[in-house]
């Protein structure tokens, strides 16, 4: 029997309090149910290269959670989000964590009708979406969306947090406060969040979806892991000769990839940090568009009437600017962005 | 926590636009020897560069992305303050949004500094909603990083326009934690870390710190261009005041602290330009004076 | 008022029933007091390098809870635990996880009285030290206690893992079972874990304690941010130039290490990957020397006959055999090892 | 589960330790187009190897540490068989074990092989304690990996001993979970995932699956150089048979297993050399021969 064996003196009680409960709407956390569609995914090295276009007609379904990593402005899948917009994909639920634009846009498009909060920018039409409930928002943080994501990258159904509880944006999320089933303390618990698709630009991707990125990142690591379909935008397609090499730049294994989409300037008009700059004055267009509601106008000047990224890129950006943005790029800061 | 440093000695600037003078001043409550982090970039973040470059050369500057302790390449394209080449340049670390999380939720990140559209005597942040939360009003950005900086960084520094329709006697929605309902313990009950909350709030007209039993709002000092009447009006509640009643008056900024954040942070001119007037050292007093149009400010 | 409130129709109860406990001991995990000790470390970048000696002597103290990363055979702190045995510390208390022939040897030496196991070798000597109640041992595995450190280098009290439930193993743990706050399920978490010191053998390290490490890693990076106090010994010490030219390397912040040890073939007898192969004549003998029951011949040879790692290497390795080990590293795989 | 390939048509080895023989069958049981995570190196690893040179070419290969996918550089050095270079080598990921940990709690990680010093009837592990618990017996080096692999891997291949003392009623102490008690949502109830457990032992002798309502273990096929008897005398409880009642024979190993096998993996013949006998094909049948004092097998 026994021998080490000695009772600790924590927990007396053999039932733990739910003090608080956030009234917020989402997906049931179940493990469980998402290994059920990892099993179904494919092990075997296929190369999986096409188009924005089939990538998202592919993978991106009306009524899909979809999460992407970064932004609008930084290394962010603009390219994709584009594409999504053109093909008039609808009722999405966004993942707005570390993000500008893209809920704004997604919203006025007619694509999004509900958001979790971390952080997007809130103009006049995504105010109106909500007061005619046309969208409805949940409330996190930047950091509350990332443990959401990092809960399901670890197969879990719930994760605690150290924030978010007292907050009002508490109400309005999943979160609960529970008694610490070791401190008694109260303690933030917040459902794990298990996306329909990741949409994730990187620097470098080989055919199959062994993918690199440099710089810091957001959550592009855990939105793969725990995400059903995942959809790698790169900048460019290096050889599984040059992955192997050097395993440790490997962020995300080709085999929780589904697409792999070629998409130089993928991130237009953000930054791709140490390929190219980002493109301000587009930047200051597309900000002032949404502040003074003049989203659809933009949307038709660079979505609507291009049929493709690469038509958007050569008509409405030009290779100058291209160009002059990979040069601004250079001036500034590469080192580092290769290891 | 208002400290005498080398600005007293240093030249002072004659002519500033208030959002500057009130940059400088979160300046000089940088403590060096600490972990910074800042949610986005703005005035919280030059605050915590001038520091640097000036008055706490040990400080750690953490950016909301994970970029610890950078040399950033000034200045920065406009928007690109995260997760871009310049700002994370010549750090001694990249991390991730949950890598950099961990260090903040361990202790290792010491202050935030944040800014925030309105204020309540207890220092809780709204930057969701204005009005009536989804039924009318407008919708802002959201919380981003800065709940997780108010909840877990030991000190918060908070920054404000000084307007009667920001300090209001409770915010429309709590999107960041202060000390919530002022009670003792609110925090841990609502299992936010012991010992953390916001420790200072600087506006452009004054700075006030927080009551330690109370948790109220204090007023501490107040702008060399303003009065303490002034100051009180435009607030809707009334501070609480130091046990002594001393409230103390601040320094001008200094032409160096001025010329740093206009060469090398506010290259655009953000904050002198929405300006609706600057502030002026004219025959022996200062004096705010209507901003010519399309004039700036020079970079001294 | 509410507006997009919605009712969640997942858990109906207040309260979560606790369905089984184990009963192994183990530190309170409080997020809040391992804070106030985070509150104290010096957040300047000042010089930390010393010997091993002086590291052990200052930072490592009887009764500690001791974590290294990997193992006595594979970039683990060698030298930094034959120090620990020179010193003759006592009562440690060992995270003995995917680790070899540690616990044995610190056992042995008198030096550890309880261990959490993961993966250790367990010869007659670790059979007798439990038999006779010298050393008591905790029952998880090793991704079990990856995720207790997991946990703490969240700052969190608890997380959950979806294993150890059902083994006896678990009885003999601080695990729990609670029913699931979102989907009822019964789920096993476990307490965070918070050791006193951290042992870190790297390839790199700057004077302040930046630290870069090739390869995969096991639990370094939680380990930093979950113990105390982080002995950092590292095979070449950089310049802090070179850690800002590449800061996507960086793994360890200074900020967390207590110490920096410049210690060139500290993982000795073991491998680094990429820098020395294994001396792989010890490995027989020290694996021998505890499936026959003479671990004190062992140490008398190797660690308490030389006065320092210096003397054992240059008297007891010989320059010939450390230059064999490098050379069979060359001969198979630096690549990789550098990014 | 026992599937005709390749081996059936390759030239069969007439001499081979029964060892060899074990990780041939485990090899030839491997699913293509999956991924293995392997704890530690041993048999479970080399039967993986063995299995993507000749039959599954698409298995991707999971080190316990966290390395996905290598193309490693065999021989190992003794003990080295993970976190070191060669087996790392060339490989598509290197990850950490927490991350490599997440890749199979989310279900990317499909089939676990392991081996085990005890087993019961429902696939239960002991590499804990051999005697009672704490008291007498011999400690071993506890569950490691194999616990995670055991719990979150959707099928496990376990590799034992074919010895009485290791077939045993219940085993001394669950190191790492089979079907528990056997009943229908034991493993659930423990927590662990859904639609997971042991799928097949394979031994020196035989081959076993689990049936799948008792969730016991069933003898699917033996050996060719034992008999059905032999077999059974060797387990203190009788397994399950198939409903047809019908236990197949398994094939020798192949001479290009073999020298796989000798050449690259167990190169410094551990298991010729702990071999009691080898097993010889003379006078048209299967014998067990006494090994001569210092001879190996040639590598073929």
């Amino acid at each position: 029997m026994a021998d080490n064996l000695e009772r600790v003196p924590t927990v007396a009680e053999k039932t733990l309090r739910i003090l608080e409960e956030g009234q917020g709407e989402y997906s049931l956390p179940d493990p469980d149910v998402f290994r059920e569609w990892t099993a179904r995914k494919d092990r075997a090295m296929r190369p999986k290269l096409m188009t924005a276009q089939e990538a998202v007609a592919r993978f991106v379904a009306d009524g899909d959670y979809i999460v992407w990593e970064t932004n609008y402005f930084q290394r962010g899948p603009s390219a994709l989000i584009r594409e999504i917009i053109r093909q008039r994909k609808t009722r999405l639920w966004a993942g707005g964590k570390f993000t500008w634009v893209i809920v704004a846009l997604l919203v006025e498009a007619g694509c999004c009708d509900r958001a979790d909060m971390g952080f997007f920018v809130g103009g006049p039409g995504v105010t109106r979406a909500v007061v005619e409930k046309r969208l409805k928002v949940y409330e996190y943080s930047n950091l509350v969306m990332a443990a959401r994501l990092r809960a399901g990258a670890m197969g879990l159904s719930f994760i605690s947090v150290r924030s978010l509880g007292g907050t009002d944006g508490f109400k309005y999320s999943g979160a609960k406060i529970i008694e610490d089933p070791y401190t008694g303390k109260p303690t933030v618990i917040v459902p794990a969040l298990y996306p329909d698709v990741a949409l994730i630009h990187v620097h470098q991707a080989d055919q199959y979806g062994n993918a690199r990125i440099f710089g810091t990142t957001i959550t592009d690591v855990e939105s793969a892991l725990a995400s059903r379909k995942v959809i790698i935008s790169a900048e460019e397609i290096i050889n599984t000769e040059e992955i192997r090499h050097k395993p440790g730049l490997t962020k995300i294994p080709y085999y929780l990839v589904d697409a792999v989409v070629h998409q130089p300037f993928g991130a237009y008009p953000g930054e791709c940090p140490g390929m190219y700059a980002s493109d301000t004055e587009h930047v200051a267009e597309v900000l002032g568009a949404i502040y003074n509601d003049k989203v659809k106008e933009y949307l038709d000047k660079w979505v609507y009437s291009v049929a493709s990224e690469e038509q958007m890129l050569v008509e409405r950006v030009g290779l100058n600017k291209l160009k002059e943005m990979q040069r601004r790029a250079t001036m500034v800061a590469t080192e580092g962005y290769r290891s | 926590m208002i400290k005498d440093g080398p600005w007293k000695e240093a030249p002072k600037a004659t002519t500033f636009a208030e959002r500057e003078f009130q940059v400088c001043i979160a300046a000089r409550l940088v403590e060096n020897g600490k972990t910074y982090w800042v949610a986005g970039g703005g005035g919280p973040m030059y605050s915590v560069l001038i520091a640097k470059k000036l008055y706490a050369p040990d400080v750690v500057y953490v950016a909301e992305d994970g970029v610890v302790g950078p040399e950033p390449m000034l200045p920065f394209d406009p928007v690109m303050t995260l997760a871009a080449a310049r700002p994370s340049y010549r750090a001694l670390m990249w991390s991730t949004m949950n890598g950099i999380g961990d260090q903040c939720a361990v202790g290792y990140l010491d202050y935030g500094v944040l800014n925030t559209l309105q204020l309540d005597p207890y220092g809780n942040l709204n930057s969701t909603w204005i009005g009536t939360y989804g039924v009318e009003g407008r919708r802002f950005n959201g919380p981003g990083g800065a709940d997780t900086i108010a909840a877990m960084c030991r000190r918060v520094v908070l920054m404000m326009d000084h307007q009667r329709r920001k300090f209001v006697p409770r915010v429309d929605f709590i999107s960041s934690p202060g000390y919530l309902d002022g009670s003792p313990g609110a925090r841990e009950r609502a299992g936010l870390p012991a010992n953390t909350g916001p420790w200072a709030l600087v506006t452009n007209w004054a700075v006030f710190d927080f009551e330690e039993q109370t948790h109220h709002l204090r007023l501490r000092a107040i702008a060399p261009f303003v009065t303490l009447e002034q100051v009180l009006a435009e607030m809707t509640f009334e501070p609480k005041f130091p046990p002594d009643g001393k409230v103390e008056t601040l320094d001008p900024p200094t032409e160096e602290e001025l010329r740093i954040l206009r060469t090398e942070m506010d290259v655009n001119g953000q904050f002198t330009d929405t300006a609706a007037h600057w502030v002026v050292w004219e025959d022996g007093r200062w004096s705010l004076v209507a901003k010519e149009q399309g004039k700036k400010l020079s970079p001294l």
